[in-house]
């Protein structure tokens, strides 16, 4: 293993996704990998970042890794644990947030997002979670990130079940449905993969953008149920820097649960 | 009005004051106000969740439950392995941090489902309760929009602004038999406080027909009152209080016990397979009497590791007297 | 987003993390914030309203302002006296437990009226901001059938429940320009705590473009994190903290001092009549140069008579330590 | 004064509303008379009284009589302070409230009650403070308690704005109503004035039930702007008792505020 490659692809995923973080002030955090690059993106690139968890936890300060989105480590310190009424109608519906995290079991190429069922909905050969909430998120966070493996089987031609709204059909009818519905959300802004980062063209279609180090055309090519845009001008995706890593592994995930 | 009403044989009336003691054990509790057929929303988001009670009714073989709760969690897993429920409502369907409910899953996925589904999202499940409690017929929210959610559940409806300025989805009034909640303490009477995540169990006691409270202690009805602020729940819309520490483990308590890991990350093999679900619900809920026994099966070991590392006071604020 | 911007020249950068202190005097925090034509909501149902920031919008001289108070008590009396106001939007207009607001009454009872009225009821007020705060159209609730106040404000409008279980009344959100509250306390970023009554402050702020938080005191931070569940507003939502101590009088804060209920018997004769009233306003808002100086023409004396006889502390709560 | 006139048309008032609360549990307390009556209500005929009060409190034990619906003595040591979405949410609106007392500018023989204006709502001769909380009490509480002075001014054949409906135009439009739209309240069931009590008849119309000591239903009918029913067994109403007199003057309104 060189210098360059002492790293994971779960640590890739972190760092890329925190600095996409850049400038960001408020963020809807999921437990696992969305919530490590967020603490990591306070640490670094936003450090006016304020974390909300569903739960109930305005500007927490998690001591440790949170186990669960409603650990007792983001109450203890935080600025405000309130009833989820407040925090569905007046955070999230009331506009208060900037970029929320979704993961997704399958996603298409407008982003939009399955989490609900594989199979027909009243015969599912998988039932998955549900929409939580997700498609709160989708449709009031100003900006929504994701961060998720690639496989054929997440990122399809065709979703089996619509949990959570991307760019819909196309950047056209997305910005015209959620203008005239009055959506706070403008949608999916970022993709962050195993294998690179992807955002949104003028069609509201799934680019890539970035290309981490080791990650190759081809592999992303065989992970995508559909013909990946890729940028004319793809990036590499530079690897994590050691500060980063060191703040993943000494402060964020010391056990490397989420990290190895 | 039925509701508020102490169980029979639960407790003894308060000194002082005229407040009727609702104490009751957990047994009498769920005896009287839990029947064949009820909804009933075991609430708590995480924080607080009452496997105690959920237990109880396993132990005493309800049948054809709807199970209403946010995030079913291993408490609605169990008690769907079990036999007790005909359906679930519910926003997200899960063993929190760790993966999917094996016992629920099966049942879900067969053909055909031996267990019904009613869903939601989060937001949708809190508004539904928040119209239960307000007497509302339903409540609107700006959710669902371009989801797939209104076609799997037509009770999810679009309702036309008076305004002129367009459409919003309502979602109706949920309205439990029963709510059972999880606090860190309560009067006697039932006045109920409650720190940390608050969830929706404010809006799922006062949506419900009865509600029974379960709390770490039991404490004078001035240690409430010396902070109202502090207050979810008045004793007027308690049914029933008992007394069970460690009641909601393996979940947990804000400032009592952190939740313990190691069970989600057990229950997630166990639940996979049938035979062992059922097999740990012999050992671990049929098996044993109750709350008490449990406890001795998990061991004062495995409990104080839960403890939190150093206590975090919140302070004291003066309301002054104001004579 | 412009919400939650410190005003310009308000304090300086906290230490220790990157919170931007919000800390203005009045007179910069009404002079950015309050514009002419706003509305403005000064909020607190009976407890911790914003007499000085009222007094202060009258010696800046504001106009056009509409502004919004479930009760507008004394202190819009004296800004619609002071001619800051266009229109009055609220549930109950009068000066609580003693009798009417003269000044507000004058200009109503003209013929033709020189103040314009938009009329609710008390839930009615709650469920504005609350819509307001929820990005809602509309709420919905069971008031206003069979009255005349629909016939009064058309926009009180019937809707229909999507379940076929008959209509209710809603009301259309209100999204104030500024809120204006009260409070024991905030931190320098605009973390606010309150205790006692709660009022609609929340809804009221959370629902406004802007929001000025007025205290009793400035705490560090960690005061505010020790207990986040006594927490009615993030820091987010707050552009700037005065620290105006007794601010609220005549009106009162929990804990802190009393109703000044000789004030409230006193204004009611000077209210009467308009000559009395102006002279009220020339001596004890515009002739002074803020609150300090209001405070010193009370005197001690008078103040130190408001304080609650004895303290009623809370007592404290471990919400504990989850390394 | 005779020993039986040894009190004030106040204090029968207050001791006749008190008497009407026995049994009650849950009462949604106005300021003033209504305040003292409840609380000598709780000492006597409902200890189980819990007092609600709108400005957003359950259970409140006040140290003194409140000078207003919102004074910082109902909030210590109170069962619980909630936020006022609350408590007209869940509460009243909710349907936990049993009583509630409404005051009125006018009164109308079926109690609907006027207090926005008098004179046309444009341009009125009198403005009042309005609804309040009042019709929501009126609508959503089990029973509605008025407690007010006679005078032809406020007892009238029509009111000129209807803030709080009452029994609408009679018993039956009323139940159907009520009924049909699913309200919570039957409506107004006890008026307690200087001069009596009256109830409701079966055609939704006041009639007087009981004489207080020393009125006369000659002054009752000069302060009544419609022919007043009287019930054929017209009751006197009991005077104070010493101990209900004791409770007031010694504990509840010792300055003599309200009642002299």
């Amino acid at each position: 293993m060189t210098a360059e490659a002492a790293f994971t692809k779960a640590e890739m995923m972190i760092v890329a996704a925190a600095r996409e973080l850049a400038g960001q002030r408020v963020c809807f955090v999921g437990v696992g990998l969305p919530n490590i690059a967020v603490n990591l993106a306070q640490r670094t690139v936003a450090p006016e970042l304020e974390l909300v968890y569903e739960a109930g936890v305005f500007g927490a300060r998690p001591a440790r890794l949170p186990l669960s989105i409603g650990d007792p480590t983001i109450v203890t310190g935080a600025t405000a644990a309130t009833s989820m009424f407040e925090l569905f109608a007046f955070y999230l519906q009331g506009g208060l947030i900037d970029v929320g995290f979704l993961g997704a079991a399958q996603i298409d190429r407008f982003g939009n997002i399955n989490t609900t069922v594989i199979g027909p909905y009243d015969r599912p050969t998988t039932r998955l979670p549900g929409s939580g909430g997700a498609c709160e998120i989708a449709i009031n966070a100003r900006q929504v990130f994701v961060i998720m493996r690639q496989s054929a089987r997440s990122f399809v031609e065709t979703i089996d079940f619509r949990t959570s709204p991307g760019n819909l059909g196309g950047a056209e009818q997305s910005e015209r449905i959620r203008r005239e519905q009055g959506w706070l959300g403008r949608g999916p802004s970022v993709i962050v993969t195993d294998l690179g980062i992807y955002h949104f063209d003028e069609t509201g279609e799934m680019r890539l953008d970035s290309l981490h180090p080791g990650a190759t055309l081809d592999a992303v090519r065989e992970t995508i149920g559909w013909e990946i845009r890729v940028a004319p001008d793809l990036a590499a995706t530079p690897p994590p820097s050691a500060e980063e890593l060191r703040l993943i592994r000494d402060q964020l995930d010391p056990a490397g649960t989420y990290t190895t | 009005m039925s509701r508020g009403r102490a169980v029979a044989g639960g407790g003894v009336p308060d000194t002082g004051r005229v407040t009727t003691s609702k104490l009751a054990s957990m047994a009498d509790a769920v005896r009287e106000l839990v029947r064949d057929g009820d909804t009933v929303a075991i609430e708590g988001f995480t924080h607080l969740i009452s496997f105690a009670a959920g237990h109880e009714i396993i132990r005493q073989g309800r049948r054809d439950l709807t199970l209403a709760r946010m995030t079913p969690d291993l408490i609605y897993d169990q008690m769907v392995a079990a036999g007790v429920a005909r359906k679930l409502i519910f926003s997200w369907l899960g063993n929190p941090g760790v993966g999917g409910l094996g016992a629920i899953r099966r049942r879900v996925e067969g053909d055909p489902p031996r267990l019904e589904l009613e869903e939601y999202s989060h937001f949708g499940m809190v508004a539904r309760y928040t119209a239960g409690a307000a007497k509302l017929p339903f409540f609107p929210i700006r959710s669902y929009f371009e989801t797939d959610l209104p076609k799997a559940n037509p009770l999810i409806r679009p309702i036309e602004s008076p305004y002129g300025d367009g459409v919003v989805y309502a979602v109706p009034p949920l309205r439990p038999d029963v709510t059972i909640v999880h606090a860190q303490r309560a009067s006697a009477g039932g006045d109920t406080q409650v720190w940390g995540l608050l969830g929706c169990q404010k809006e799922a006691a006062f949506a419900a027909e009865r509600v029974i409270v379960v709390v770490e202690e039991v404490v004078d009805e001035a240690v409430v009152r010396a902070d109202p602020n502090r207050t979810i729940l008045p004793g007027l819309i308690v049914d029933a209080v008992v007394v069970e520490p460690w009641g909601a483990h393996p979940s947990y308590v804000q400032g009592a016990y952190d939740r313990d890991n190691r069970f989600y990350l057990d229950w997630d093999p166990i639940s996979r397979d049938e035979d062992a679900t059922q097999a740990w619900l012999r050992e671990w809920v049929l098996g044993v009497s109750g709350r008490a026994e449990y406890l001795d099966k998990l061991g004062a070991e495995r409990l104080a590791s839960l403890r939190p590392s150093a206590a975090a006071p919140s302070g004291s604020v003066d309301y002054g007297e104001y004579r």
